[in-house]
């Protein structure tokens, strides 16, 4: 790292309508650094992001690049400039293959009349290589979203850049993929290339970057090297106080019954699981750890019949079930929260109000059936401040709101129901520290209240500090479960990697 | 009134469908210089679109204008019986042609005659290619007088010459494109064809560039003209067209409209007057139609006859 | 690139001091409003005739029973589906209803199995779309030719006459309650029924829910095929419904009738608002579009404006006009 | 609801076991071969007439020339967008060719000129759904209107007799070379061109890669909106083309000509595999489904079917090909 200063923001602001996303910000990125960036969910940065790529305009302020001002005006330019971006959501062509997606803006860029096919999957193959293991001929659209996230990621590296932007790359990623992207990130800043992470992991930031700026409400508050400081000073300066309780308390042993609320046995999907048994106790919160790929979505939807062929015995409340439909297992009080929220979890060009009571819009309106909009308006209002969702007006489109206010209008939708049983993949996607610890309490309380908790989360501290008990998905199968002391990352990654059943920590 | 005059600002209207079809030029012109002789004013009007609501709607919106007549074109009988029953109650007569309202007191009915066209045509073709050959026919179904000119040509052959086989029958809907497709599947279907027979112009461009294409030797007839179909007569390629007399059409159908308006200088012997009718009632004139052949073609060709007028 | 966001589907900002006119400025139909009162206000200077009881009348007419096709289809596309078949099937309609009726059955009768046939369309369609899997382009354009088909077939190509139809069913088309034509009444009783159960009714909810993301709809528990099913057969339903109503009021059947309506319809419906990519649409943005689209026609008529420049002043009015409207959509955005 | 995957637009898994013949099996375009041939097998015995050499020609030249339009209109709609006014810009490139030869310009001129014109007139539409932010629908509905009022205007709605173009231009429509007609050697060279272009160029990638996503394309520094204005005005300069061959071959200019083309052409592409929703489809496919549509025409005239019950056999047909093809490319995928 140098001193010299690559990327110079001052006094910028941009409103959207009557929202002021970024109020006169500062920001500085020095040449090699890897520079944090933290904040609150809404506070602004994704939209500071997308002015330095070009893809929004700012209102006022100056940009500087290499000291000379510059008007970014579209993400072509940008990409001149030398700016890779990796974005919050991936924004990926679902119809071309992984080759061609990741080599967009080259063949964008390049001179050449013709497509060379061939290479470009042998260099795609490359670049994916040491990420991760997909075949650069499939289509995007066949991929899981992490492995979306990874071709995304992929993209980026392949950009000639001095500037690479990751917003939240690491949310849909397991400890093994974030692990090689930090090692790539570290490699990358040694070349001299600046980058600019942004996250809600404090881990990662205190891991791996240099600096970290931190923003609240569109405002810059202050800069300063990860060397000096701690985490509860960022969290401090980033929510205006100290989060002094991360993870709420877990279930004591007295609490500890031995009611069944869940009971899945012998359940079989042709090629995506085999074999999968476990139980889910009153009261507790179950996690389900794995890497990427390992089938951990795949088993909960097929639990809930939102996907695949799955034959075996689910149970709830010692009950068998012979669901048939998602609709079916809705009836039951099973829901699922699902990883995919731009994909499948919110209407982006709805009203949030409308979103948060879509799994259940009677619940909002009368006998007759005509939907009373101050009742919606008012569960919409309730959950969102429960969650400390950041918006303008209930009526505003979903697509107005942040990355990760939008996970909470997703996790509001799972919570307007009262539901027996409660599938969250991911749940805290992109979610900030603050609003991340609430849902974990409203997590704690409804596991408390006899509703059935079962969390897939790629966070391992998370998995770690909110699951009474983590079972391990391997290839399909359950490799092992860990609770208590021997709820370790290693156990975890140990079981999630090499471990077989024999290797299973009981 | 001073005897058949039109007052200062008495108006005439013409109101059709498909506005934009050359169809109507001619009737227009016959239209125009008759009520130009009477010193009237014409409007024309309609709409350019196929459908009948929008039909109407000009109609309606025609009344409110208070014109003396309307010769109106239905797109369909029935749907026009209320309109035009209104139209006369509230003072304004109304004269039909080329497709009638037979059920509404319209008061006169202008058109040519088709079953006329389709017993010349069958005896021309009869008269060309002898009396037991194959033939087809090439069709519009749902346009009454495109119906009226395939259907009777049919029955008539069937009727007067039971040896003429009629070996295809294909709707093309006045569309060039779709007149060649059927005419070059109809003629590998049947080599041995001798004549076609199509109800318009449009069907035949493209019939006739299919057997022009196909080298095969089919004598051509259709009614209406184009200045395509006009070429094609004078190079020998179609045999012959029956053209409507359009002039004719409009200039029958001014003066139908006139009198009805002016009836008040007719008395005749009945009961119209306790019975309330108009008396002047000419439930029928045929224009009548050309025969257009290579000899007498050169007097065909719209765009000549319409250089130095006004088409509106 | 992207549609227009409409918001009126959905519940207003209802902050009390949000005042009424400040509604009205945010709704999505505001800026067509607008646009109609100009071409009143100018169409009132160029024509005396314009703003006469019985222009209006005429012109409400004219798009009146379309406009029941117009809710079906808006319905349609906000689920995410389109329809081409709408002309055909509302041609069908009449000529089932006239071939019943000329073979004795009961004009009432032989309407409720009018309908019954176009919804049964409907639901074929829906069969094709929902569980076969095909897109509802192609279902409707071969269902558009077949019926066409069955018009010819079940009518030899000919208009069946209806005259001898009985006075009170005439009565639907062509009668009057007071001044207003029964029509124009049973016009406004469909277009104000759907427009509120849209904006109101969780069922007609679920199916902005499918237009705008089915995959989410389906994970928000939504039986989607289901809501694609309905949707599809209203329309075809609808298509009936304005079927019988034409029979009543032309006293005939025509085989031929409504060629090239689907592209009015879907015209009317994506300038009131809807998305043609689904999720978003208003009966009241569609109806405002098929005035609109109305307006300007009558008007050209009514100035007698040569047909040879009629075609170019209506396009180039209708460009002008949803430039404008999508600009004002975009400013007040 | 989900649209085929079209396999072909984007590279194949070229591992060396997988054998041609599985490539082929694996090709979104196999199905419809399968179908067509079907239809050539069953005619072949329906009608002695049908496997003529003169009969393939006779099939081939009815297709051909709308053919070019379809290779735009597949871009287009791979693009995402789509074009109602294919039909009247075709009429009008006619007309203006025709009306210049008239006023004596040479027809090699006229023709540049006319399809300039008709280019122009996309880069028209290409402004207002790039800059002003319409919908390709609603923009292209309007200019669908306004061309054909041109036509009208040009002609005065009669159309133009063009039996004096020399010999040498009519060659193009009618002329052919050895035993093979010049429209067909037309035909195939764009249609190989394109396919080829479509596949392999990197500027035509970067059609599928805004179609498929443009938010991603335009991430990727790809001018999204120019890529959009280039293929609406590449679909609008085709129509031109092919006007001229219309016109080249029927010796007229027809202000009618076209009406209801733009169905047919976005039939031909959507059973081909291109997806209204844009990103997906291939030239190859898209001239398959016109062959489809042609072949079923053809045979049903050939046969004589009674004409009331041709449209009936022809949408069923065209319903049940799409159900197979569809049913056998979810199978292999
Ligand atoms: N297109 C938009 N329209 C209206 N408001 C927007 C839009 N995009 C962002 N905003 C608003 O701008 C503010 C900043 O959003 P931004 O996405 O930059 O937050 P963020 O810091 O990236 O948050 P997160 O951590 O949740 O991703 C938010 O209040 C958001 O609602
Ligand atoms: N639509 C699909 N078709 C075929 N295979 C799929 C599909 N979706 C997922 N898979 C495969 O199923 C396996 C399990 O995927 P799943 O998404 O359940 O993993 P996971 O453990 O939830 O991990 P993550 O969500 O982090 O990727 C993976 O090998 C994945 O590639
Ligand atoms: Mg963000
Ligand atoms: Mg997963």
């Amino acid at each position: 790292m140098t001193d010299d200063v690559i990327l110079k923001i001052s006094n910028l602001s941009k409103s959207f309508g009557p929202v002021r996303a970024l109020k006169g910000v500062d920001f500085e990125l020095r040449q090699g650094e890897i520079h944090a960036l933290a904040g609150e969910n809404g506070a602004g940065k994704s939209t500071l992001m997308n002015v330095i790529d070009g893809i929004l305009q700012p209102d006022s302020g100056e940009i500087l690049f290499d000291g000379v001002p510059v008007r970014i005006a579209s993400p072509a330019m940008a990409q001149k400039l030398g700016v890779g971006f990796v974005h919050q959501e991936t924004a990926l062509c679902p119809d071309v293959s992984v080759a061609e997606n990741i080599f967009m803006a080259t063949t964008n860029a390049s001179r050449s009349l013709l497509m060379n096919y061939r290479t470009l999957e042998q260099k795609a193959a490359e670049v994916l290589g040491e990420l991760v293991d997909i075949n650069p001929a499939t289509l995007v659209r066949d991929l899981s979203i992490s492995h979306q996230q990874l071709v995304e990621i992929a993209k980026a590296l392949t950009l000639d850049c001095r500037v690479l932007i990751l917003d939240e790359p690491t949310a849909a990623l397991t400890e093994k993929e974030a692990q090689i992207l930090f090692r790539i990130m570290r490699r990358l800043a040694d070349k001299g290339i600046s980058i600019i992470y942004i996250s809600h992991r404090m881990v990662e930031i205190f891991d791996n970057c240099d600096r970290v700026s931190v923003f609240r409400d569109g405002q810059y508050i202050t800069t300063r090297n990860v060397s000096e400081i701690t985490p509860d000073d960022v969290v401090n300066a980033m929510v205006g106080r100290v989060i002094d309780e991360l993870y709420p308390r877990k279930q004591t042993e007295a609490e500890r019954s031995d009611e069944i609320i869940l009971n899945v046995r012998n359940l079989n999907e042709r090629s995506r699981f085999r074999d999968v048994s476990f139980q889910l106790r009153k009261g507790e919160i179950l996690g389900l750890a794995g890497l990427i790929g390992a089938g951990r979505s795949e088993i909960v939807k097929g639990i809930c019949q939102l996907e695949g062929e799955v034959s075996g015995e689910v149970a709830l409340n010692g009950k068998t079930l012979s669901l048939s439909s998602y609709q079916d297992s809705i009836a039951e009080g099973i829901v699922y929260l699902s990883e995919d929220r731009k994909g499948d979890g919110i209407f982006l060009d709805m009203p949030i109000a409308g979103n948060v009571s879509a799994l259940k819009p009677e619940q909002v309106a009368n006998g007759f059936g005509l939907i009373l909009r101050q009742k919606e308006e008012s569960q919409a209002e309730a959950l969102g401040a429960r969650l400390n969702l950041k918006y303008g007006s209930l009526t505003d489109p979903v697509s107005s709101l942040s990355g990760g206010n939008q996970q909470k209008v997703a996790i509001a939708k799972m919570l307007s129901v009262n539901p027996k049983l409660i599938f969250l993949d991911e749940p805290t996607r992109g979610v900030d520290v603050g609003a991340k610890a609430e849902i974990h309490r409203i997590l704690r309380n409804l596991a408390a209240s006899g509703v059935g908790i079962l969390v897939i989360s790629s966070e391992l501290p998370e998995l770690i500090g909110v699951c009474d008990r983590v079972l391990v998905v391997r290839e399909g199968r359950i490799s092992g479960e860990v609770t208590g002391d021997r709820m370790t990352e290693e156990n975890i990654m140990h079981l999630a990697s090499v471990g077989g059943a024999q290797a299973a920590i009981q | 009134a001073d005897g058949l005059k039109c007052e200062p600002g008495e108006t005439y209207i013409m109101n059709v469908m498909v506005s934009g079809h050359p169809y109507w030029v001619p009737v227009y012109q016959g239209f125009k210089q008759a009520a130009e002789a009477f010193g009237c004013k014409t409007v024309f009007s309609g709409t350019p679109d196929y459908d009948i609501t929008k039909q109407i709607a000009s109609f309606e919106q025609d009344m409110v204008k208070q014109p003396a007549g309307i010769l109106l074109h239905p797109m369909q009988a029935d749907p026009f019986i209320e309109p035009i029953n209104r139209a006369i109650d509230s003072g304004t007569e109304i004269v039909t042609f080329a497709a009638d309202s037979p059920k509404s007191n319209r008061t006169s009915y202008i058109t040519s005659d088709n079953l006329a066209e389709a017993k010349f045509a069958a005896e021309e073709i009869v008269k060309q290619v002898g009396d037991s050959a194959e033939y087809a026919v090439l069709e519009n179904p749902g346009q009454s007088n495109h119906d009226l000119r395939v259907t009777a040509l049919i029955s008539y052959m069937e009727e007067h010459y039971p040896n003429m086989k009629l070996v295809g029958r294909q709707a093309t809907n006045q569309d060039s494109n779709a007149a060649y497709r059927a005419t070059g599947s109809i003629l590998q279907a049947n080599p041995n064809l001798a004549a076609l027979w199509i109800p318009e112009a449009g069907s035949a461009e493209g019939a006739v560039a299919a057997v022009l294409e196909a080298e095969a030797k089919v004598l051509i007839m259709h009614a209406d003209v184009t200045p395509t179909t006009l070429e094609h007569i004078k190079a020998g390629n179609i045999h012959m067209a029956l053209n409507p007399n359009q002039g004719m059409q409009g200039f029958m159908g001014f003066m139908a409209t006139f009198l009805a308006a002016h009836s008040d200088v007719f008395d005749p012997f009945n009961d119209y007057k306790v019975s309330g009718y108009n008396p002047v009632q000419i439930p029928y004139v045929d224009n009548g139609f050309a025969v257009i052949t290579k000899d007498n073609a050169d007097s065909f060709d719209l765009n000549v006859y319409m250089e130095g007028r006004d088409p509106s | 690139m992207e549609d227009a966001v409409s918001l009126t589907g959905a519940p207003e900002n209802k902050s009390p001091e949000v005042s009424f006119i400040h509604r009205l400025l945010r709704m999505r139909e505001t800026g067509l409003i607008a646009i109609i009162l100009v071409l009143f206000i100018v169409m009132s200077f160029a024509s005396p005739y314009f703003l006469t009881w019985v222009n209006m009348r005429a012109m409400v007419m004219a798009f009146a029973v379309e406009g029941i096709v117009v809710v079906g289809m808006t319905i349609l596309l906000i689920s995410g589906g389109i329809d081409l078949s709408v002309g055909s099937v509302t041609a069908l309609a009449m000529v089932i209803a006239g071939w019943l009726f000329l073979n004795g059955v009961d004009p009432w009768v032989a309407s409720a199995i009018s309908i019954a046939a176009c919804t049964g369309i409907g639901a074929f369609m829906g069969f094709f779309v929902t569980r076969v899997g095909l897109h509802h382009f192609i279902v409707s354009l071969a269902i558009m030719v077949i019926a066409r088909g069955a018009c010819l077939l079940g009518t030899g190509g000919r208009p069946l006459g209806l005259f001898t139809l009985p006075p009170e069913f005439k009565f639907i088309g062509q009668g009057s309650i007071g001044p207003i034509p029964v029509v124009i009444i049973i016009f406004l009783a469909v277009v104000i029924g759907f427009d509120f159960m849209l904006r109101r009714t969780t069922l007609f909810r679920k199916v902005f829910y499918t237009g705008s993301n089915e995959k989410a709809a389906a994970y928000s528990g939504i039986r989607t095929k289901r809501v694609i099913f309905f949707t599809t057969t209203l329309c075809s339903a609808l298509c009936g419904v304005a079927g019988i109503i034409y029979m009543a009021r032309f006293g005939s059947a025509q085989p031929t009738f409504g060629i090239g309506m689907e592209l009015n319809v879907i015209a009317a419906a994506v300038i009131g608002g809807a998305s043609l990519k689904g999720g978003s649409g208003t009966i009241f943005g569609a109806i405002l579009g098929a005035v609109l689209l109305s307006v300007v026609s009558s008007s050209l008529a009514l100035l007698d404006v040569s047909v040879y420049w009629q075609d170019i002043i209506r396009g180039s009015i209708l460009l002008t006009a949803v430039s404008i409207d999508h600009y004002l959509v975009k400013k007040r955005a």
